[in-house]
């Protein structure tokens, strides 16, 4: 069995908005295992952010945490000073944003901010910061690094940038990387070289990574298990395969069917009726019913748990079992 | 950033020859200066009057007068008063005007500055808590008094009734009763300006500290923010290095118009403080219809906010580096 | 992490055909500081809608000149106090409200004219004609404008000593020389209304250009125009106020402003003259600007949080 | 025979367009010109009536300065675009109110983002409405009559109508786009990233609605797009654009299927399969793209080709030849067959 490195309990992080009270997280379970890449699916307003910056604490105003456990390495995060959550913040667990325009300060060079990071957790000199920022930029495969730390972000394009963001993120290796749609920004031939290359430095830097996606084409690539989230719950969690073949979650179905695919072209889409729920008054029961096709009348009563199947491969959904789901894909290519 | 100055510069140019129109004109809507100088003084003859105006080179067409006025300011000319101190030079004049001018608005500006920043941030990083309460109620109370209004309590209170600070005047006149504050002209000085400093500190900070507030509100939210949080950097860092840079972007451009605004407002300050500088000359000047005193301090003023524009223009370059690379 | 706020919380206005002035209206309500500016404006518009019922004595009378009483300090005849030829302050104050307000109203709708029409002009039509207005703008801008004000103010008034053209001469003097702060802000505005996709997209649809700037750019700006306006009332009352307080208003008008000149030059000795009309300065334009503040953040439907 | 004909003929042919933005910089006194943005690079291409075409490319390829041009939202430096055998580049530019206002009325325009394409300020009704407001004189009730019909036909209920649009969501409002762009039923609908800015469960709705109205109006649609999934799934044909210039132009099945230039090979090589099993054979491009100020002289792509690249690549930019079954390919290597 791999050692767990982080597993979230009953997480809720709650919005105090003018509107009302948005419930973005609301009970959500999740583990990373050391070295594994966990794909957290899920559209806009699903959680996936919020999950990942409450994971560090760093849950913008006017945000906050209101139950659960975040244990990393056996301590609970939520207990911790934020002086101790300092040491943790960018030294064990670091964090890649999606836009790369707007997580780099526009206003100071790459130099400063690479250097402020590493000089926050490690004992050197300046000198021997700006060496080894210059060897971090050569590791995320920038050319010139020695002329390009000393240029602002806007001088520099997208891919680039995003770069800069890895660069800064595994400046004192980490172990667990938080990447929120790392790509979404970019272009898919960029896209295609940041993912290669986010795979390799994990690799070689032995790092668990989330990596937070709405595309199920990048999870399918690069994850070795996937959590589904909608609506600030958990829909079901397994090994990729397991996701991608054996789906017991009509969302997480929905979520396969609905993508037109370039292996196969079909005249009409599989549609989810409805939209993205309001998650001030979000549905009772289960959050999907008003969209699910399978829905009975008590999924619009109860809330299903996150339920065991089989091992490693978790559901909420009452109906799991009894409903046959067959994959886009095709059922008989897995086993 | 050389070529970026040089614009800087030459673009200030037709900015000042259009607003040396626009003073010019105005002491000129009435006519002739001397005829209305003149009008309450029943004594004066025809021939008096022409003489007068020939004096002054006002018998000719207007657009010559203003080029002659134009040919001496770059000469650094600024003419001669009507009537103060049978007609001193204007430059001497203002000469020995400017300096409490000068030294009121800066120590203001300065001091106004070094309390707003970290007021401001203070009051945006515990929004809505009793310290922000405080400071925004404040500053929005500051926006809202008149600046003289402002001087008459702060003397009342300060001069009068607790008898702390001298209720105006630059220095004390020694007579057999009065001396130096502690005897030193210096310290007696920095004694009057006091009250005046005060009042102007309070009157330029409160529109800033408000802007800072929220313009560091603003970008507390950004990205780059939460993502120096996420690095493990501390708040002072976070919050001094990461966001009040970007913070001070949009707030620099309104220091710059304050600073214009108050030295445009120096003759209501320098009255109600009876201060011997450039504004109250200015309003002495005006009742008198000096009008080459009057066309000398919009000039001097003029001159003093665009170097203030020229400045925060320059301080944006410095802070932004989007703008510096064009 | 805004946007994504955005998108939860939009999903909760689905109350029925809530245009964004009905929200804003909603919002307003809410706000309490504005609220309180708006109170403080109606006491002011009040007291001088009745103002002859309101004051005790009558705007040119002197009853403290007659007793002996001048310089009388506050007391139940004269509520606060009288000033330096015996008249009551109370009833000045109240007559002040209406110039206060005459001044304030009178000049904002110059300025918001003339700085809404340059504003517009320039946004909407760019190029040439945008970047003469933005020359003419600037200079407006940085021209020492109380200095000029004074002048103008003085010559005029020396071209006719009787008065000169009284309150609304100084009101008019404001509106001309503060217009150009606005006309920027205005610009601005309609220039990054104009970037919007919807205006291409009227474009495409066929929308003349008359079309475009009538339904889509001023629906789009007004928000920001009526919060100027109300911000420009409030820097228009205190203008006139230092103008008076330097002695160049109107001299035959009762206004706060000179009723402050009049009574600095004896604090010492009476301090409820200066301090009352003062006070009442300070008031309506604390008015004027708490509901500006509310205005605008009940009307920015970028301000969403 | 006589009616095969008229479907076939092609309703939008774009010749040698070119669209060149200069760049300045402010000079001491006046701004000085230096540099042009080579947005779109001399491109051709055709559309029939009825069909669905696919524009192609990563950002900044210039698909969405062709589909401006095409409604002269940019005006095009040079080139001609033909409508319904009209040159309306000249009518455009031209004073003719009457034949500006019929074209716009007949050629509409999906933007991309949903958000920002409708007037804040403005009622569903308003907005849907506008068209016809502009381009008929219809009264009022038949008006209202034709508004609950587009509704309908988009999917949104009647009391949607006396809403605004920060009450709707994405997919919601771009239904709304929709159905204003076909309230004066065009010939041709621009569909500029209809879908990049939605959520994945409500793609999928917004893309079979295109497809449902173009079989019931048989409207010819461009669609734009950098998602090569969505052209699969929308498209007939496909040109896909790299710099400003056309790389490769076919029938989608034989894009897809038989991809022959460079780029056109990574493109779809990039682009996630969501399958885990699925057989990865990614090419991955080293490099970025190019400045568009100053674009390589020969093939565009040449900076970051895999082919082994000479002289003739470097010098010559390669023209863009029919190599049969109406593909296109315009690259050196792979001229002949």
């Amino acid at each position: 069995m791999n050692k767990e490195l982080l597993r979230i309990e009953g997480l809720k992080t709650y919005f105090d908005t003018w509107a009302g009270i948005v419930k973005a997280v609301d009970g959500v379970d999740i583990e990373v295992i050391e070295g594994e890449t966990l794909g957290l699916v899920g559209e806009s307003g699903s959680g996936k952010s919020v999950t990942a910056l409450s994971i560090m604490r760093i849950v913008p105003s006017p945000g906050k945490i209101i139950e659960g456990k975040i244990i990393y390495k056996e301590e609970n995060l939520l207990e911790k000073s934020e002086k101790a959550l300092r040491e943790i913040r960018g030294k064990e667990i670091a964090y890649i944003f999606q836009d790369p325009s707007t997580s780099l300060n526009p206003v100071l060079t790459i130099a400063d901010q690479l250097l402020e990071v590493i000089l926050a957790h490690q004992e050197i000199s300046k000198k021997e910061a700006l060496e080894k920022a210059i060897e971090l930029l050569k590791l995320v495969e920038i050319p010139d690094p020695d002329v390009k730390i000393w240029n602002y972000p806007h001088q520099l394009s997208g891919g680039m940038k995003q770069r800069i963001a890895i660069a800064r993120a595994i400046a004192s290796q980490p172990n667990l990387l938080l990447a929120d749609e790392p790509t979404t920004n970019l272009d898919v031939t960029i896209q295609a070289q940041i993912l290669e290359l986010m795979q390799n430095l994990r690799k070689r830097l032995g790092m668990a990574m989330i990596l937070i996606t709405h595309d199920m084409g990048v999870v399918a690539d690069i994850a070795d298990r996937i959590t589904v989230l909608y609506a600030g719950r958990v829909c079901e969690s397994a090994d990729t395969k397991t996701i991608f073949y054996k789906a017991k979650h009509p969302y997480t179905q929905a979520l396969l069917t609905a993508v037109p695919s370039l292996a196969l072209r079909t005249d009409k889409l599989k549609v989810i009726p409805g939209n993205i729920p309001n998650l001030i008054e979000p549905p009772s029961g289960c959050r999907f019913h008003p969209r699910c096709e399978y829905a009975i009348e008590k999924c619009t009563e109860k809330i299903p748990e996150l339920i065991e199947i089989e091992p490693g491969h978790k559901v909420a959904c009452f109906r799991a079992l009894e409903i046959n789901l067959e994959s886009p894909l095709g059922g008989a290519k897995n086993n | 950033m050389t070529r970026y100055i040089i614009r800087r510069l030459l673009y200030l140019i037709p900015l000042f020859l259009g607003i040396l129109i626009i003073v010019f004109a105005a002491t000129r809507v009435a006519g002739d200066p001397v005829r209305l100088m003149t009008a309450m003084n029943p004594h004066i003859t025809e021939e008096a009057r022409n003489n007068l105006t020939a004096y002054y080179g006002l018998d000719k067409p207007l657009w010559h007068q203003f080029l002659i006025y134009l040919a001496n300011l770059l000469k650094g000319d600024l003419g001669n008063s009507y009537v103060i101190r049978g007609g001193i030079e204007v430059t001497s004049l203002i000469g020995d005007y400017i300096w409490p001018t000068m030294l009121l608005q800066i120590v203001s500006i300065i001091l106004a500055l070094l309390i707003a920043i970290p007021v401001g941030v203070i009051s945006a990083r515990r929004k809505y808590s009793k310290t922000d309460v405080t400071v925004t109620t404040t500053s929005l109370l500051g926006t809202c008094i008149p600046i003289f209004y402002m001087g008459i309590i702060v003397i009342l209170i300060f001069a009068y009734y607790l008898g702390w600070f001298p209720a105006g005047g630059y220095v004390t006149v020694i007579s057999e009763s009065k001396d130096y504050f502690l005897g030193s002209r210096t310290l007696d000085i920095i004694w009057h300006m006091v009250l005046p400093v005060a009042v102007l500190t309070f009157a330029l900070l409160a529109p800033i500290v408000l802007l800072i507030r929220s313009s560091m509100l603003e970008v507390l939210k950004q990205d780059y923010v939460l993502a120096a949080r996420a690095n493990g950097l501390n708040d002072r860092k976070v919050v001094y290095k990461h966001a009040l840079r970007n913070a001070l972007i949009p707030v620099v451009t309104y220091v710059g118009i304050y600073f214009g605004a108050m030295l445009a407002g120096a003759p209501i300050t320098e009255t109600v403080f009876n201060w011997p500088g450039v504004g109250r000359l200015f309003v002495q000047a005006t009742n008198r219809l000096d009008f080459p005193v009057i066309m000398g301090i919009t000039v001097i003023i003029t001159l003093m906010t665009l170097i203030a524009n020229l400045i925060t223009d320059l301080t944006y370059g410095y802070i932004d580096p989007r703008i510096r690379v064009e | 992490m805004q946007k994504i706020l955005r998108e939860l919380i939009q999903e909760k206005n689905k109350t029925k055909g809530a245009s964004q002035w009905n929200i804003a209206w909603r919002r307003f309500k809410k706000n309490k500081t504005a609220l309180a500016g708006f109170f403080i404006i109606g006491i002011i518009i009040f007291m001088a809608a009745f103002d002859s019922l309101i004051a005790p004595y009558g705007p040119n009378t002197i009853p403290g000149f007659y007793s002996g009483e001048t310089r009388a300090p506050p007391s139940s005849k004269y509520l606060f106090g009288t000033d330096y030829v015996g008249h009551d302050v109370f009833s000045q104050v109240v007559y002040g409200a209406s110039s206060a307000l005459f001044v304030g109203f009178a000049a904002a709708l110059i300025v918001m004219l003339l700085a809404t029409v340059v504003g517009v002009v320039a946004g909407f039509y760019g190029g040439i004609v945008d970047n003469i207005l933005m020359r003419i703008t600037e200079i407006f801008l940085v021209i020492p404008f109380l200095l000029i004000l004074l002048v103008f103010l003085k010559v005029i008034t020396a071209l006719a000593p009787s008065g000169g053209g009284g309150l609304f001469m100084v009101t008019l003097m404001i509106g001309i020389f503060s217009w150009a702060a606005n006309a920027r802000i205005i610009r601005g505005e309609v220039l990054r209304v104009k970037e919007q996709e919807y205006i291409e997209a009227a474009t495409a649809l066929g929308a003349t250009k008359t079309r475009i700037m009538i339904r889509h750019i001023l629906p789009n700006v007004l928000h920001v125009i009526i919060v100027l306006t109300t911000l420009m009332i409030a820097t228009a009352i205190l203008v006139e106020a230092g103008i008076s307080f330097l002695g160049f208003g109107d001299p035959n008008a009762i206004t706060w402003g000179q009723q402050l000149q009049k009574a600095s030059e004896a604090v010492k000795e009476a301090w409820w003259e200066g301090v009352f009309p003062g006070l009442f300065i300070t008031l309506l334009v604390l008015g004027f600007t708490l509901l500006g503040n509310g205005l605008r953040d009940s009307l920015d439907p970028r301000l969403r949080e | 025979m006589e009616v095969q004909k008229i479907i076939n003929k092609e309703i939008l042919e774009v010749q040698n367009l070119v669209k060149h933005f200069p760049i300045y910089t402010r000079g001491i006194f006046l701004k000085k010109q230096v540099g042009l943005i080579h947005a779109v690079d001399d491109i051709s291409f055709s559309i029939k009536r009825g069909e669905t075409f696919g524009l192609v490319g990563e950002s900044g390829c210039g698909k969405t300065t062709t589909a401006r041009s095409i409604l002269y939202l940019d005006q095009p430096t040079s080139g001609k675009i033909n409508f319904e055998g009209k040159e309306i580049i000249t009518i455009f530019s031209s004073k003719n109110k009457e034949e500006k206002q019929k074209l716009r009325r007949k050629i509409q325009y999906v933007f991309q983002n949903p958000y920002a394409s409708l007037d804040p300020r403005m009622t569903v009704a308003d907005i849907i409405t506008e068209p016809l407001t502009i381009h008929t004189s219809l009264p009022k009730k038949e008006l209202y009559q034709k508004l609950y019909e587009l509704l309908e036909l988009v999917g949104l209920e009647p009391y949607h109508a006396e809403r605004y649009p920060h009450e709707f969501s994405g997919g919601q409002r771009q239904r709304i786009c929709i159905a204003r762009a076909l309230a004066v039923e065009p010939k041709l609908l621009i569909a500029d990233e209809p879908v990049a800015s939605l959520d994945v469960s409500v793609r999928a709705q917004i893309l079979n609605l295109l497809k449902d109205l173009q079989q019931k109006f048989n409207t010819t649609y461009l669609y734009i797009s950098h998602d090569l999934s969505t052209v699969r799934h929308l498209c007939n044909r496909v040109a896909v654009m790299y710099m400003g210039r056309i790389v490769e132009l076919a029938e989608t099945q034989e894009l897809f299927d038989s991809p022959l230039h460079p780029y056109t090979k990574a493109l779809l090589s990039s682009i996630p399969i969501p399958d885990p099993l699925a057989k990865k054979s990614r090419i991955i491009l080293p490099g970025e793209v190019p400045s568009p100020i100053n674009p390589p002289i020969g093939c565009r792509f040449e900076t970051r080709c895999i082919y082994k690249k000479d002289q003739n690549c470097i010098k010559y930019p390669p023209k863009l030849v029919h190599i049969g079954k109406g593909h296109f390919v315009a690259c050196e290597k792979t001229k002949k067959p």
